[in-house]
């Protein structure tokens, strides 16, 4: 990330002064945490990565940046990406992978953009923290628009966050892609109609229903129960889920919600009393992984079906007995290796989590990093078809026209993209494939094999 | 203006009233999904299982709370504290080794002593003389602060921490009659046990036990009596912050730690407090048990995302009725 | 004993206890009290320590319900009636530990007791409308008036607890009388004051009295009451043992032994 | 509980009110008024016209926005109320943030889905449709205020934060799950994600927004808040509760119906809460559970106590320093401490609240005067 050179008033300088103070502190505080760190056998702690200055201990990025480096011909204006995740918060285990991606871009592209017209311009990303509050969220959002006069957003981890921003892209007329799920973020729920400024780059609950629907056709179950975490994400599973399996004649015969950090799925008893013959969880790890092991404990006979938001390792770390065999779809993230090589995706698929890990400390790969990758190459995109010479307004208005007309059959993390006026996500239902878990890990798991 | 209640008897036949009501529509409620007493065990023993849980923290809260008059909500820290110095010292989870646990488990405990009287001495010590809402409000800050710190240290992914019994990530079950307990929960229901054997023990019994006590009935006489309360705040605050880590180590197993795991366990854990009338200990494992009971059985019959507003309606119950299950109205304006 | 009205005229009293008790849990703090104050009287209410004087405070004020008997007040049972619902019918008190509204001014402590005289409502009071300015200047002067007359109008600024204690007693007082009440119930109105202060109470107490108040009072002090009261109420553990003038009370053999026998503190 | 931190600013430590001089106060109040007028102008014709490209973002360094501004405004209208509620009347409140948002939610339903809830959508198209919702919105509250109030404000201290804290978290769950209703029934709500869409505010064909005129709308009315508030301090009512505060014994002696007092002073406290909670509404376009839970209570008890609660001019001070030090440790704290990251604003934020509560336990406001005081002399 390119540092900010904003000059600072006299006014900061006593506020840094009670800034070094807390810092002080939190020295203090902190050193005992690194005591233990010392102590530990094995765990990795991630804050080599976290809080080293970024480039300094990023891997280069070599082939995902389509930026071509040659001699500059003349220096035009420098480009702002605003970036908002959940890097702390309830959203915070989706968030901070996307955070940690946004940095790892940055550092690749300390080159800046060359457009069209063979002008180079400075590039930087400004990451800020949406605190998982959709009111922290918007402010910061609206503090992109605004003050640091970005020139596209990239912006939103959780829906309800998302839909808190999007107004404000509106209104100031630039282009936001968000990272979180609901279709809500980009279409009128009312009148069907995309919104114009808004785009977003993950595969939806719709999608996620629509594989498990197959799925559970070909188990030829009629009856299910539904368990969902108590989150945006969670009930927009269940909505979906209602949607799809009604179609195939599924019937959600029970259905309930968890919390994040429950220990006691007292929700069992009912799904044991509900007679159905399976269970559909839409949740993100950890806790997906623990209903898991309880519905293992509790209701063994039953099948269990999981959805797309435990497309990360943790998952598998967390009760690796339990989830063993449970199948769900997925992004080909999780299994880059496994695909076969003229999948359009699996290059860069893989060369995402070499990236990533590389510059993570070794941190698993998940789902939702690849949604801020998707979506902060678009904005990449979008600033490079950019001519010298543009102002603001027409800055932002060229990155979205960029997008809406020039990312089709775009092969990205989340499936390959065609963005047309009316969709703007451009994910078919085949974005998804269908994995499980072997041997503690995820492994493709083609229809051929239900 | 509370008064004090001259009928006992229509107040017990209220409550036995309220009670049969509350069996009542449990009952009907489960009749609809097809509850048998399987079931209704199973929510009981899987709702004993949380409010132990409940109960180990809220034992800290009392603990705070007698001696200084502080609601300590950094308690919740200490509790992540303690599960996650666990799970990084003990590393693989699935390595079956018992020693290192007990190892792993003292160092945290013993680290998170520290963290809790370096905590008194860094922000309550210099703020004795503040009110106790500047305090209650100081001791948010340091729970902000030390989750901060945990989400530094160890980022946003949840820990695996392996169950006593089997020492694997995956913990073994006992069933009887249809009715599943998994191990780790023996382990807790017997940590709380000891735990509340223990602190009777020495607070009724040893010297600075009593110091402690006599620090909460009264700070003045305390002192004339040579027993100093800052000291004591200090011996609280470390002990309280042990027996948060304690709670963290033996629920570990059954919630994967995370670093902002502290939040929801030290709002349970201050509710069953608050039930148990904040001063007993005792009271405050039996406000403890309620809660999680009260929580279990709620989301069992009726919806899980309600489960929290039957505990607060219970909290809120209990405070009304009684201001604690055993305590009578400490707080009521003297005359 | 027959209470002894000192007014030959049998006016009826304006306060009645009839048997009135009280019981916390098993201890029994006021014990079948019956006794009556007639108006215009000052009526002392002595006994040792414990003996449940301020426990017959609390329950004619209404802050504990008796767990029996009743009270009775210009004719109306008070039983059952919030202390601001007794506070309304005419009867305030002041407390043996002084209970001022900290933080305010000497002048604000007269003027919340001057509520009862005012009527404006939380809405025109934010929109502060000319008729609550109008009460408010009226409640500033009556308050200022009150100050004057108990010898705090010169402190009207300070704040109550700034005051010296002998003061804030007379300040309590004051308060006590800007609710304009029928009974002023004083529970040990010259604790702790030096002896001019003390002599400075009684004629203040005299002054109220005159003025249509009627009073009663716990003391400790035994010279103070005896030279003060026109008649008084001995009350041991909890029961009426004695009742009648000072002389009478000075005379009785029980109250010699139960109390002015035993050296007091 | 806070029995100490409460300090009465009605002049009576700082005015020598004893010789006549009663309306010295009066008159400070009037300059504070003036100055905190004559502020909000400048901020918002500052930001208007941006004399030599200079506006209230690059006056702060780059910290404070005119987004936070606005934020500021808002919520200076819920901590003045929770003032009067908190530092006059003494009574504790852990539930705050739930009236802040049946305020919104009140907007947000009967603006986006008037339907649902058996009225005519007819009304959702006309301008003077989400003024009326306001203050029906505030009637809602203040209603619901009323009802919980009776049984909640018999207890005291520890116990009343309790309970508040318990009704405050059931609010925020009635919002997530949508009423208790099943979502695919009858959406009221929003679950988790809430309600998007919620429309700007006009008056006729006058829309109050770009920001710059949302400002003046929000602060005209903190400023009306503010004014209301200062007036009932110093009323009858205003002595009740500070009396009520001290010793509730003693008042109810001298006749204050402190039962009736307390509630009232929740409602009205509710019902501020209830006017700022739609105005974010309107604000933000969107309402989710997040920004009304139980962390937003307990912020907002921060933000009172940081200004003063005792005080009605400590809520905008409060208010501010808190927005301040949170966009502060947001944007700017990777150049005090050279590459932090997202993770240590939480550390940062945690330690300042810390010392602020160490160093000025009265409150901002408290300290300043105090300060001022001393040099006066």
């Amino acid at each position: 990330m390119i540092e900010r050179q904003r000059t600072i008033g006299r006014r900061t300088t006593r506020w840094q002064a009670l800034g070094v103070l807390a810092f002080a502190l939190l020295l203090v505080a902190s050193a005992c945490g690194d005591d233990d760190d010392t102590t530990a056998t094995t765990a990795a702690p991630a804050t080599t990565a976290t809080t080293a200055a970024p480039g300094t201990t990023a891997a280069p990025g070599t082939t995902a940046a389509p930026a071509t480096t040659q001699a500059p011909v003349a220096e035009g204006t420098a480009y702002k990406i605003g970036f908002v995740s959940a890097a702390t918060g309830g959203g915070s285990s989706l968030g901070l992978p996307e955070r940690n991606t946004a940095e790892m871009l940055a550092a690749q592209w300390t080159d800046g953009i060359v457009g069209p017209d063979g002008v180079h311009h400075d590039l930087e990303v400004i990451i800020l923290d949406s605190e998982s509050n959709p009111d922290a969220g918007a402010s910061a959002v609206s503090r992109l628009i605004t003050e640091d006069e970005v020139d596209v957003l990239v912006a939103g981890t959780l829906s309800g966050n998302s839909l808190a921003m999007a107004p404000l892209a509106e209104e100031a007329e630039i282009a936001m892609i968000s990272m979180a799920s609901s279709r809500r973020i980009i279409e009128d729920a009312d009148t069907g109609e995309a919104r114009f400024w808004i785009f977003k780059t993950p595969q939806e609950n719709g999608h996620n229903a629509a594989v498990q629907t197959d799925y559970l056709s070909a188990l030829g179950v009629s009856t299910v129960c539904y368990l969902f975490e108590n989150s945006g994400f969670g009930q927009d599973t269940l909505a979906n889920g209602q949607k799809f399996f009604g179609d195939a004649d599924i019937e959600i015969v029970y259905s309930d919600s968890f919390e994040r950090g429950d220990t006691e799925f007292p929700q069992t008893t009912s799904i044991q009393s509900s007679g159905c013959e399976a269970v559909v969880v839409g949740a993100i790890p950890p806790v997906s992984a623990l209903v898991t092991s309880a519905l293992r404990d509790f209701v063994p006979n039953v099948p269990i079906v999981q959805g797309h938001g435990n497309c990360a390792f943790a998952f598998i770390e967390l009760a690796p007995a339990a989830v063993e065999g449970v199948p769900l779809p997925c992004g080909r993230l999780m299994v880059a290796d496994g695909l076969p090589d003229d999948d359009p995706q699996k290059n860069l698929l893989v060369q995402y989590v070499v990236d990533y890990t590389a510059f993570t400390n070794g941190e698993p790969v998940s789902t939702f990093g690849g949604h801020a990758w998707d979506a902060l190459q678009w904005a990449y995109e979008g600033l490079a078809s950019l001519e010298e010479g543009l102002g603001l307004d027409d800055r932002r208005a060229g990155v979205r026209d960029h997008i809406e007309a020039n990312i089709t059959n775009w092969p990205g993390t989340g499936g390959v993209f065609n963005i047309t006026p009316d969709d703007h996500l451009g994910l078919g239902f085949d974005a998804l494939t269908f994995v499980r878990v072997e041997n503690g890990a995820f492994a493709y798991f083609p229809p051929e094999a239900w | 203006m509370q008064r004090v209640s001259q009928r006992p008897t229509y107040k017990t036949i209220v409550s036995v009233a309220a009670a049969v009501a509350i069996v009542a529509v449990i009952l009907a409620l489960g009749a609809q999904k097809n509850f048998g007493p399987q079931q209704y065990g199973q929510l009981v023993v899987a709702g004993l299982g949380a409010g132990a849980i409940y109960a180990l923290i809220a034992l800290g809260f009392v603990m705070v709370y007698t001696v200084t008059g502080i609601i300590n909500f950094a308690q919740g820290a200490f509790v992540m504290l303690g599960a996650m110095i666990a799970a990084t010292i003990y590393g693989d989870a699935s390595s079956g080794d018992a020693v290192g646990l007990v190892i792993a488990a003292i160092i945290a405990i013993l680290a998170t002593t520290l963290v809790g009287v370096a905590v008194e001495r860094l922000t309550i010590f210099p703020a004795r003389n503040a009110d106790t809402l500047t305090l209650i409000i100081i001791t948010v800050g340091v729970y902000i602060a030390i989750q901060g710190v945990g989400l530094v240290v160890w980022g946003t992914s949840a820990k695996a921490f392996p169950a006593f019994t089997t020492l694997d990530i995956t913990d073994g079950t006992l069933r009887f009659w249809g009715i599943v307990l998994k191990t780790q929960t023996l382990w807790i229901w017997g940590t709380t046990a000891l735990v509340l054997a223990l602190l009777t023990l020495f607070l009724g019994r040893t010297l600075t036990g009593k110091a402690l006590r006599a620090c909460s009935v009264n700070k003045e006489a305390a002192r004339l009596m040579g027993i100093s309360p800052t000291r004591m705040s200090v011996f609280a605050f470390g002990l309280a912050a042990g027996m948060g880590a304690l709670a963290g180590i033996v629920l570990a197993p059954a919630t994967r730690p995370i670093y902002d795991m502290g939040l929801k366990l030290g709002l349970k854990g201050f509710v069953a407090a608050a039930m148990g009338g904040l001063v007993s200990s005792p009271a405050a494992v039996v406000g403890g048990l309620l809660l999680g009971l009260t929580e279990n059985v709620a989301a069992g019959v009726t919806k899980s995302g309600l489960k929290d507003v039957f505990a607060f309606i219970v909290l809120i119950a209990v405070l009304l009725r009684k201001r604690g299950i055993f305590a009578a109205g400490t707080d009521l304006e003297r005359p | 004993m027959e209470p002894v009205i000192t007014d030959s005229q049998p006016a009826p009293p304006l306060l009645v206890l009839s048997d009135l008790s009280m019981a916390f849990g098993g201890l029994v703090a006021v014990d079948r009290v019956t006794t009556r104050v007639a108006d215009g009287q000052i009526k002392g209410l002595i006994g040792p320590n414990g003996a449940g004087k301020t426990t017959v405070f609390n329950l004619v004020t209404g802050i504990y319900p008796p767990s029996g008997g009743h009270v009775e007040f210009g004719g109306e049972r008070l039983i059952g009636l919030e202390p601001h619902e007794i506070a309304a019918r005419g009867i305030t008190r002041t407390f043996q530990n002084v209970r001022l509204f900290a933080h305010m001014s000497v002048l604000e402590n007269v003027m919340v007791g001057l509520h009862l005289q005012t009527r404006a409502g939380l809405l025109a009071a934010a929109l502060r409308t000319r008729a609550t300015r109008r009460e408010e200047a009226r409640i500033h002067a009556d308050a200022r008036d009150l100050l004057d007359e108990v010898g705090l109008a010169g402190r009207a600024g300070d704040r109550a607890t700034d005051l010296p204690f002998g003061l804030q007693r007379t300040l309590e007082i004051a308060r006590a009388l800007a609710a304009r009440p029928r009974l002023l119930l004083l529970d040990e109105p010259a604790a702790g004051l030096t002896a001019p202060e003390r002599r400075r109470l009684g004629s203040l107490i005299r002054r109220i009295r005159d003025d249509g108040t009627t009073i009663v009072l716990v003391e400790h002090d035994m010279e103070f009451v005896m030279g003060l009261v026109d008649e008084l109420l001995v009350l041991d553990h909890g029961s009426v043992i004695a009742e009648g003038t000072p002389a009478e009370i000075q005379s009785d053999a029980s109250v010699i032994a139960a109390y002015l026998g035993a050296p007091e503190r | 509980m806070a029995a100490d931190s409460y300090r009465s600013d009605t002049g009576t430590t700082t005015a020598p009110a004893g010789n006549g001089k009663e309306s010295a106060p009066r008159r400070a109040t009037m300059a504070g008024v003036v100055v905190l007028v004559a502020l909000v102008l400048a901020i918002g014709l500052l930001e208007a016209f941006q004399p030599g490209g200079v506006d209230v973002s690059s006056l702060t360094g780059g910290v404070i926005t005119f987004d936070t501004t606005v934020r500021i405004g808002i919520l200076t209208i819920v901590v003045v109320g929770l003032n009067l509620l908190m530092g006059y009347a003494g009574q504790v409140s852990l539930g705050q943030a739930a009236f802040f948002g049946l305020g919104a939610y009140s907007s947000a339903i009967f603006t986006t889905r008037a339907e649902l809830v058996g009225i005519g959508s007819g009304l959702e198209g006309r301008w003077w449709w989400p003024w009326l919702v306001m203050v029906l919105g505030m009637a809602l509250t203040g209603a619901l205020a009323y009802a919980v109030g009776r049984p909640i404000l018999r207890l005291r201290g520890h116990y009343l934060a309790m309970a508040t804290l318990g009704l405050g978290v059931m609010v925020t769950i009635m919002f997530r799950e949508n009423l208790g209703l099943q979502l695919d029934t009858k959406d009221i709500t929003g679950g988790s994600d809430g309600i998007p869409g919620i429309p700007r505010l006009r008056v006729g064909t006058f829309e109050i927004w770009p920001i710059e005129r949302y400002y003046y709308l929000v602060w005209f009315l903190a400023i009306v808040g503010i004014l209301l508030a200062l007036n009932v301090v110093r009323s009858r009512s205003g002595r009740a509760l500070r009396a009520l505060h001290s010793s509730e014994l003693a008042a109810e002696t001298v006749g204050v119906d402190t039962a009736r007092f307390k509630v009232r002073a929740l409602v009205v406290s509710a019902m501020y809460a209830s006017i700022a909670g739609s105005l974010f509404a309107h604000f933000r376009v969107a309402v989710s559970p997040t920004p009304f839970d139980f962390l937003a209570s307990l912020e907002l008890v921060v933000m009172a106590a940081v200004g003063g609660m005792a005080s009605v001019w400590g809520a905008p001070f409060g208010v501010a320093a808190i927005l301040a030090i949170r966009e502060l440790v947001r944007t700017r704290l990777d150049l005090v401490i050279g590459g932090a990251g997202g993770e240590q604003e939480a550390v940062a934020f945690g330690v300042l609240l810390v010392l602020v509560m160490i160093f000025m336990p009265e409150g901002v406001v408290v300290r300043v005067k105090e300060v001022a005081r001393r040099w006066s002399r």
